[in-house]
């Protein structure tokens, strides 16, 4: 990586059981990931409201990804089904208001996936710097 | 507002490597609500834990950050700390500072930013926590297991030893399972049917074990301690109370070319079977694909010849509710099918066969009541050639095989190789191995044994391809430790297939909501240190539906899943996760869209009056939250448009309170 | 076919209460002007008489009214509804919200319904009347000879791509039966999605930097009928009065949306009643839109009863990436 | 424009003491970071409390003008500003502007006058202001009642000062109350509209009520029905305000802006008002 | 006076965005108008008027207070306060114009509100007679005389030419900005205009309602009447009314905590929302009636009862346009309107 390039704020919503698993997996297995992401732990994927999303990106966010079990594999049975439906539509609908798609991401990422899981982040982190600062949903009030 | 406690954990070098933990400390020190705020080598410790129950006493602390490893780790242990503090335990956070920061971080100033960045989410979220007090519900002081093999026996037997009800529910005819197939076990050499028959009576006469055979969990319900769980009694068109299990209706049925599925097909039997001598129950029952008088109402033999009067040709499927309070899974394992591997012939011939079919051919109560014969001809074999690791360890692209090691399959080979030179000194016996692994007990003697005793040739290498020549199998592999090719013309090849958990453990999984891994493997609730438990409280998890496993860790395991069992129904109360959903009328539209979501159906609507504030009555339909039934996960809480639905311990302003923090 | 005008439904009004069979009825009621008419309860058969209009400026749904209006009338209330309101009952009466056996449903046809700024434009200022329902005549200060236009070219937008002429509840109907409409009404939102990522972000910056935050599209709106909206409450954390930035701005309309997602009828109350002329329902279609593309069709207010795909899933939905990458080959 | 004084842009105020009144009531002392009043005001008038990110709050001045240290707040939990400065030590600094209000006609229709005070529940707070104003002016006034009532003994409010200065001042009657018989209490029991009646004050006075709602309109009964005339009493109203300054329009109440043209009313101007208070 | 030709009004305002900002009713979408920072190439409405009001330009819809940094016990309070300078705003029409005295009176009263009163003193208003009121108005019921639109410079569009006439020192500073584009001229031509004017606005459908049973004192006489329920029963509870308005004032102070501080903002609100006077303990106006009639009594009667009086509305007919339901203060004064208390 350049040593310039632009350090987004991310925020990771993990849901408890798989996600959130897998990112301490990630960190047994000492995978290295950027430090930009930031997690927060949900019980499962379905308590991330769209609310949620908009408001890190009010609070200066620059992408934001939702992990969960996968499909299939919700520890609720059914929640992280629900996730992808909301989630489809939220973010659709800001790829219509024209903010790039490419700040919000959905993954599933499982208690074994420690690997995944930092190479989703590594992976996002990257898409989402080359992207830079987060212009179009930005809230001034809370910028320094 | 709060007085939160800090406490930023070293873990030795662990977090203090690359975190500069005072300066955590110091930093976390002016967020609001933060009154004290320290750093030590060991919270976890017991020294690490008094600190904070002084700190709670000293500094009249409302609430604790405790910055350290993951919360799915350590968050009990600190919430018993708070709670012998005289704190409620839902007033700790968990910054996860080690597997989220230290351990992924190489750079002590970056590691350190984000610590406190993620402490100071921590702080943000427990001023706003509130004292949650779980709700209790009582315990079904029964359990269920599903799956009659010797995990499923030797768990329901230790379970009934202790005094609780158990009921086994096994698809089969018959209990027993995979073990009921075996001949000898390794590595004692033991009749698997000496040792396992006197289990299966053991579990059919004891009081407190009912066996429900020929029967399917059809659903699930319930939570811990207050399973119900819908039982599926297949019809087997024999009134299992009245039938002795003579046999004298198996004699006479003219249906006689039934593929025989507990000979693996090898021979045959008939529309009504009982699958071997030793079957518990001991009944008949009629294969309604295979029975004349069931698919087209001709025959009617078996209940002319049944004295007993145990025909019923109009038995229908049966539904039996039971309430259980525990629930252990036994589902075990098969071998996978071999119809992906066109090199090794399975399909081609039938003198290529499984090590499960070999059981079967070397075993006294086989198709060939025990005399190892060719299943093309009948002839005894010469060259015996055993391929290891069929469909075990392939690489992760691969489409046909698993990529992990099915564990059991070297044992049984070097134990079928060593019986066959045991029995047939003259047969030449090859063994193709990738590795052999023989970490247990006596193990790797036996294996020695094989070799150095019994003149086993085992040759380090993969079999590339078996050809059907007239009589004869050739097979061509590779020598690796030689570095040469192979061929050999064999005349029975026995593939050692990988083994995989039972179809049926998938649906049950989802019935459950218990959690599975990419192979369909149960998971537990710990690798290490809860092996037993599947994430799901009050399942359990017992043999090889959670992994491959050879007889005796089965039956370890499958008494530890008995003790943990035993602990649960030893309750008379358990105490609930107070983290659940629950809906504030006054805002409750009753709207259902939360209903709706409900994985748990923990959510129901009543009418209620609200008194308006111009003193008018008005009637409201709103939500009610079972909290007993509530497993927590939120769903429902973003479904509501009101947001009158929140999730305790997850509270929207809680996780909002953690966003503007990490943002900030 | 009969022609249904406002004789018609006063007859019925009027009927229906001398029968006792309703206590009141909620209809509208004419204004100062021929166009500026007000949703009104009737509960006399003078003020019926007098007061009762059906014409083309009676865009109002009436069946938000009915949550509240609805508690402080002893036995049935007659509601007249058009087709698209009753889509907006039914969705009521899905989540709870009205109670079926409170209500007696008078569907009415509609030839859609005219935009009075539309008119305007088109004859500027100062207009003293409005007569006519194919054919309008406008009378200004401004000119001796009234105007005449075509209520097509003056319609307002929803109509303009009606979806329904069909009455999806009644319990009674004037006038014959209608049927759903092939109507067009996502080919504007399809324009948005073809533009590029840039142009969207101007063209929606354009257009909500213009909100006041009046709240008339929340308020108007039969979907959003929450005890205590989110946006008033505090404790919800999103609450808030002013568009203070372009942010706020869009925080409001994207939540709503979602509220509303699933449940939105696409009545098109919220542009009707956006003072500032914001075309609100491009923002509902679009989820309307996706969620008919990703899991199945799907009309909310279509009968009692009807599921959300929102509250509803398959194991093979596809995932949110799949369904923006998929619009991407399609554009 | 910044050469304008804005008094929507607060001073800096620290809590310097907390005084647990009762299970619900706190008294705040405040003064500014260098330990002065933040402003001077008359009795009866309120100031602008406020927390950042919580709020602000109108409270009334419960310390006398007379006091040239601090100023004391006496507080209700209630709603989230009240709620935060609970929890609030000492130190702790808040905003504070004001003075907003109109205050009692102390040196004007007071003077000179025979005074009763009734006060219910957390109602004492304002009327603390007025009552040690005419302590420490006691010559301009007649005699002074002061009939003081509560849930409980624990629920009133400067127990403490009235025992200690009030009960043994010269020319000041207290008469307490409680609703409810209480083990340990040896005073009245009884609503405090119904010991006005017992008490039987003749109507040569001024009567000032303060207390929740409904015990204003029982005492003002009450009063009238002894021969008070409406004229005679004063009382204060309690509304949702913000600005302070009667603009932002949330306290009007007929011509009336509560913040800025109270919250002292006398009972004739508020029978003129619209019934919206 | 002096005048140039209206086609070249586009020059005038180049010439004084020069010298300060501009503001103008510029066209948005969908033929509707807002007052607009003029840079090159945006036109003049030429339409009747904006949908919300000017008074944005002096009491914006929302504008930080002040701010505050919390940092352990201590608290830091920043004054965000700062002078723009001097603006010009042009087209205000006369019921505008008149709507800035209705509320200084309010914000500029003491204690005045320094926010509000740096914008008026720092504002030149140039208003412009209305040659084509709309069916709507009804300006004249407040004594407004649309001929005659007041502020620092008055305007008239009068044949090809648009004539300005300054009325005060600012304007005539105005008028000097210009001087050099336009030409001094008689007053003739407005005169004209403003006849033409005086009888359009005596055809105006509204032109005979009056203001007889409102004022000062009606309290009594208004508050309880009847027929407040039906008046206010399609009301929605929405603000557009409110915020279309010229003369609504009311706000809000709310903290936003942008998590590097609180800035502490006001923003326009609305008497007809549910929460505007809800308190911890409960709400004085519960119901819709309660709300719709405080907005109506406190034009036609609280205000001026205060404010020598003066109404506080200036008959611009916005709320006739904007109400979603079309319930505005010409149905409330023409219903309650001539009538004794029964």
């Amino acid at each position: 990586m350049q040593v310039n390039e632009y350090k987004p704020l991310i925020v990771a919503f993990c849901c408890n059981w798989c996600s959130y698993a897998g990112a301490d997996l990630a960190g047994n297995n000492r995978a290295d990931y950027p430090a930009e992401v930031k997690i927060i732990r949900v019980p499962c994927s379905c308590r991330v409201n769209p609310t949620f999303v908009l408001k890190a990106f009010q609070r200066g966010a620059d992408g934001v990804i939702i992990c969960g079990c996968h499909p299939g594999d919700c520890h609720y049975t059914s929640g992280n089904y629900y996730t992808r439906r909301r989630m489809a539509m939220l973010f659709s609908m800001l790829d219509y208001l024209g903010i790039e798609r490419e700040r919000t991401r959905l993954e599933w990422v499982s208690a074994a996936e420690g690997a995944k899981f930092a190479a989703t982040m590594r992976d996002f982190v990257q898409k989402v710097a080359a992207l830079g600062e987060n212009k179009r949903l930005e809230d001034l009030r809370c910028k320094k | 507002m709060q007085r939160i406690g800090v406490f930023v954990c070293w873990c030795g070098s662990n977090i203090a490597g690359t975190v500069d933990v005072k300066q955590v400390a110091k930093a976390l020190e002016s967020e609001p609500g933060v009154v004290f705020s320290t750093d030590y080598q060991y919270m976890c410790s017991k020294s690490g834990q008094d600190m904070i129950k002084d700190a709670v006493r000293d500094h009249r602390l409302t609430g604790i950050v405790v910055c350290s490893c993951s919360p799915r780790m350590h968050e009990a242990t600190f919430r018993k700390t708070a709670s012998a503090a005289g704190l409620n335990p839902y007033m700790v956070e968990i910054a996860n500072v080690r597997e989220q920061c230290s351990w992924v971080h190489k750079d002590i100033i970056i590691g350190t930013q984000k610590a406190i960045i993620l402490g100071r989410a921590a702080v943000a979220k427990v001023n706003l926590n509130a004292p949650l007090t779980p709700g209790e519900s009582p315990v079904t002081k029964r359990a269920l297991v599903i799956g009659g093999g010797i995990a499923g026996i030797q768990t329901a037997l230790d379970i009934a030893d202790a005094g609780f009800e158990v009921d086994i529910v096994e698809k089969k005819p018959t209990i027993g399972g995979k073990m009921a197939q075996l001949d000898k076990t390794f590595p004692t050499l033991d009749c698997a049917a000496c040792i396992l028959t006197p289990k299966m009576v053991d579990a059919a006469q004891h009081e407190k074990i009912r066996i429900f055979s020929y029967s399917e969990v059809s659903s699930v319900g319930g939570f811990v301690g207050n399973f119900t769980v819908s039982i599926r009694k297949k019809a087997r068109y024999v009134n299992e109370d009245i039938c002795t299990g003579c046999g004298a209706c198996v004699d006479k049925c003219p249906m006689k070319k039934v593929p025989n599925e507990f000979n693996l097909g090898m021979d045959n039997r008939r529309a009504i079977y009982i699958p071997f001598a030793q079957a518990v129950p001991k009944v008949a029952t009629i294969d309604p694909n295979a029975c004349n008088m069931l698919k087209n109402g001709k025959c009617g033999v078996c209940a002319k010849v049944c004295t007993a009067g145990a025909i019923d040709y109009t038995q229908k499927d049966e539904y039996i509710e039971e309430k259980y309070g525990a629930i252990v899974v036994a589902t075990g394992f098969d071998p996978i099918s071999l119809d992906k591997f066109d090199e090794y012939a399975y399909n081609n011939s039938k003198d290529v066969i499984t090590s499960l079919e070999f059981e079967r051919l070397t075993n006294a109560a086989g198709p060939t009541q025990g005399k190892l014969l060719r299943p093309s001809d009948g002839k005894h074999p010469e060259k015996i050639v055993f391929v290891q690791c069929v469909g075990s360890r392939c690489s992760s692209c691969s489409e046909k095989g698993k990529e992990y090691c099915s564990k059991i399959c070297c044992m049984y080979t070097a134990k079928h190789a060593m019986l066959t030179r045991d029995k047939y000194p003259d047969t030449e016996v090859y063994v193709f191995y990738i590795d052999v692994r023989t970490p247990g007990k006596s193990f790797d003697e036996f294996y020695r044994r094989a070799v150095e005793d019994y003149g086993v040739k085992y040759i380090k290498g993969s079999v590339g391809k078996i050809v059907p020549e007239g009589e004869k199998l050739v097979v061509q592999g590779s020598d690796l430790l030689n570095n040469r090719q192979v061929v050999i013309d064999a005349d029975l090849v026995v593939l050692a297939a990988a083994i995989e958990p039972d179809k049926s453990a998938r649906p049950l999984a989802t019935m459950l909501t218990a959690s599975m891994d990419t192979n369909d493997f149960f998971t537990e609730a710990h690798p290490k240190l809860r092996p037993v438990e599947s994430p799901t409280a009050g399942v359990f998890l017992s043999g090889a539906c959670q992994g491959p496993k050879d007889i005796p860790e089965t039956v370890s395991q499958a008494s530890a899943a008995a003790a943990k069992v035993i602990g649960l129904l030893s309750k008379d109360k358990l105490v609930g996760n107070p983290c659940v959903a629950s809906s504030d009328e006054l805002m409750c539209n009753g709207c259902s869209s939360c209903e709706r979501v409900c994985p748990y159906g923990a959510i129901t609507y009543e009418d209620k009056e609200f008194r308006m504030p111009d003193r008018t009555v008005r009637v409201r339909r709103v939500a009610k939250v079972n909290p007993a039934v509530c497993q927590g996960c939120g769903c429902c809480t973003v479904a509501c448009p009101s947001g009158a639905m929140d999730l305790r311990g997850f509270k929207n302003d809680q996780i909002m309170a953690e966003v503007d923090a990490i943002c900030k | 076919m009969q022609k249904i005008t406002e004789k018609h439904l006063a007859e019925k009004a009027k009927d229906l209460l001398s029968q006792g069979k309703v206590s009141a009825v909620l209809g509208w009621r004419r204004g100062e002007f021929d166009y500026d008419v007000t949703p009104a309860l009737f509960t006399d058969a003078d003020e019926i008489e007098n007061g009762l209009v059906y014409n083309c400026f009676c865009g109002a749904n009436l069946s938000k009214y009915l949550v509240s209006k609805i508690r402080a009338v002893e036995g049935r209330m007659l509601v007249f509804l058009k087709p698209c309101d009753t889509y907006s009952i039914n969705q009521l009466f899905t989540e709870h919200r009205v109670d079926r056996e409170k209500v007696y449903i008078v569907g009415i046809p509609c030839n859609g319904m005219a935009d009075i700024t539309k008119i305007r434009n088109a004859v500027g200022e100062g207009i003293t009347g409005v007569s006519g329902d194919e054919c309008l005549r406008v009378e200004t200060l401004y000119s001796d000879e009234p105007a005449e236009l075509c209520l097509a070219d003056v319609m307002s937008e929803r109509c303009v791509n009606c979806k329904s002429k069909k009455h999806v509840a009644y319990d009674e109907l004037l006038g014959d039966e209608g049927e759903v409409l092939d109507s067009h009404r996502f080919d504007e939102v399809e324009r948005i999605e073809r533009m590029s990522p840039d142009e969207r972000f101007a063209f929606w910056q354009r257009e909500l930097s213009r909100c006041i935050r009046c709240n008339a599209c929340r308020d108007a709106c039969p979907a959003c009928t929450c005890e205590v909206c989110v946006f008033n409450n505090p404790a919800s954390g999103v609450e808030s009065k002013a568009p203070v930035n372009e942010f706020e701005e869009k925080m409001f309309h994207i939540i709503r949306a979602f509220h509303v997602a699933g449940r939105c009828t696409d009545c098109g109350e919220c542009s009707r009643v956006c003072p500032q002329n914001i075309p609100l329902h491009l923002l509902n279609r679009k989820l309307i839109k996706d969620m008919n593309e990703c899991y199945g069709e799907y009309q909310a207010g279509e009968a009692v009863g009807g599921v959300s795909p929102l509250t509803d899933y398959t194991a093979e939905d596809g995932e949110p990436g799949d369904l923006i990458r998929r619009r991407d080959t399609d554009a | 424009m910044t050469n304008y004084e804005e008094t929507l842009i607060p001073k800096l105020g620290v809590i310097t003491d907390v005084r647990i009144d009762t299970p619900d009531i706190k008294t705040f002392r405040v003064v500014t970071p260098e330990g002065k009043k933040a402003f001077d005001h008359k009795p009866g008038q309120c100031a602008m409390l406020s927390v950042p990110g919580v709020g602000e709050a109108m409270f009334s001045i419960t310390s006398s003008p007379t006091n040239e240290e601090y100023m004391e707040f006496s507080i209700k939990k209630c709603g989230c500003v009240t709620d935060w400065l609970h929890s609030a030590e000492v130190g702790q600094q808040i905003t504070i502007r004001g003075p907003y209000g109109k205050p009692f006609p102390v040196d004007s229709e007071f003077a000179g006058h025979n005074m009763l005070f009734i006060a219910g529940g957390v109602g004492l707070a304002p009327l603390r202001s007025v009552i040690n104003y005419c302590r420490h002016y006691r010559h301009r006034y007649g005699k002074i009642d002061i009939v003081y009532g509560s849930r409980s003994s624990a629920d009133l409010l400067d127990y403490k000062e009235i025992i200690e200065e009030w009960t043994r001042d010269v020319d000041v009657d207290v008469h307490l109350t409680v609703d409810n018989a209480e083990e340990g209490w040896s005073g009245h029991v009884g609503f405090v509209p119904n010991y006005v009646k017992e008490l039987g004050f003749d109507t040569n006075r001024i009567a000032v009520l303060c207390g929740p709602p409904i015990m204003i309109k029982f005492t003002l009964d009450g009063l009238c029905s002894m021969g008070f005339e409406k004229q005679q009493v004063y009382t204060t109203l309690e509304l949702r305000m913000k600005c302070g300054i009667g603009k932002c329009g949330r306290c009007n109440v007929g011509s009336k802006y509560v913040c800025k043209d109270g919250p002292v009313f006398r009972a004739d101007e508020l029978e003129s008002l619209p019934d919206e208070y | 006076m002096r005048k140039c030709l209206y086609k070249d009004i586009h020059k005038i305002f180049a010439r004084v965005a020069e010298k300060m900002p501009l503001y103008i009713p510029a066209k948005t979408g969908d033929e509707k108008a807002e007052y607009k920072k003029w840079s090159e190439g945006d036109e003049l409405f030429e339409g009747l008027n904006t949908v919300k009001s000017p008074k944005d330009l002096f009491f914006p819809q929302s504008e930080d207070l002040v701010r505050f940094k919390t940092e352990g016990k201590n608290i830091e309070i920043t004054d965000v306060r700062e002078d723009k300078g001097p603006f010009a705003v042009f087209g205000v029409r006369a019921c505008d114009a008149k709507s800035f005295e209705v509320l200084d009176r309010v914000f500029l009263t003491e204690p005045r509100d320094s926010y509000y009163a740096s914008r008026r003193e720092n504002a030149t208003v140039v208003t412009l007679a209305c040659s084509r009121p709309s069916e709507t108005c009804f300006c004249k019921t407040f004594g407004i005389d649309a001929g005659e639109p007041g502020g620092d410079v008055s305007a008239w569009i009068a044949g090809d030419d648009i004539v300005f006439s300054a009325n005060t020192e600012k304007g005539s500073a105005f008028l000097d900005i210009i001087g050099e584009l336009t030409e001094e001229c008689s007053c003739d031509a407005v005169d004209r205009e403003k006849e033409k004017i005086a009888v359009i606005m005596e055809r105006l459908p509204l032109s005979d309602l009056t203001t007889d049973g409102f004022g000062g004192g009606k309290t009594e006489d208004l508050f309880n009447r009847a027929e407040w329920a039906e008046l206010s029963e399609a009301c929605l509870g929405c603000g557009t009314c409110t915020f279309v308005c010229p003369t609504c004032q009311c706000y809000d102070i709310k903290d936003f905590k942008s998590g590097n501080g609180v800035v502490r903002y006001r923003c326009w609100d609305s008497c007809m929302y549910s929460e505007f006077t809800k308190m911890a303990h409960g709400n004085n106006r519960l119901t819709q009636k309660e709300r719709f009639r405080q907005r109506f009594m406190h034009k036609l009667v609280y205000y001026p009862e205060n404010n020598d009086g003066l109404y506080s509305c200036v008959g611009c007919g916005r709320c006739l346009k904007s109400c979603p339901v079309s319930m505005n203060i010409v149905k409330v004064m023409k219903k309650l309107g001539g009538k004794k208390n029964d």
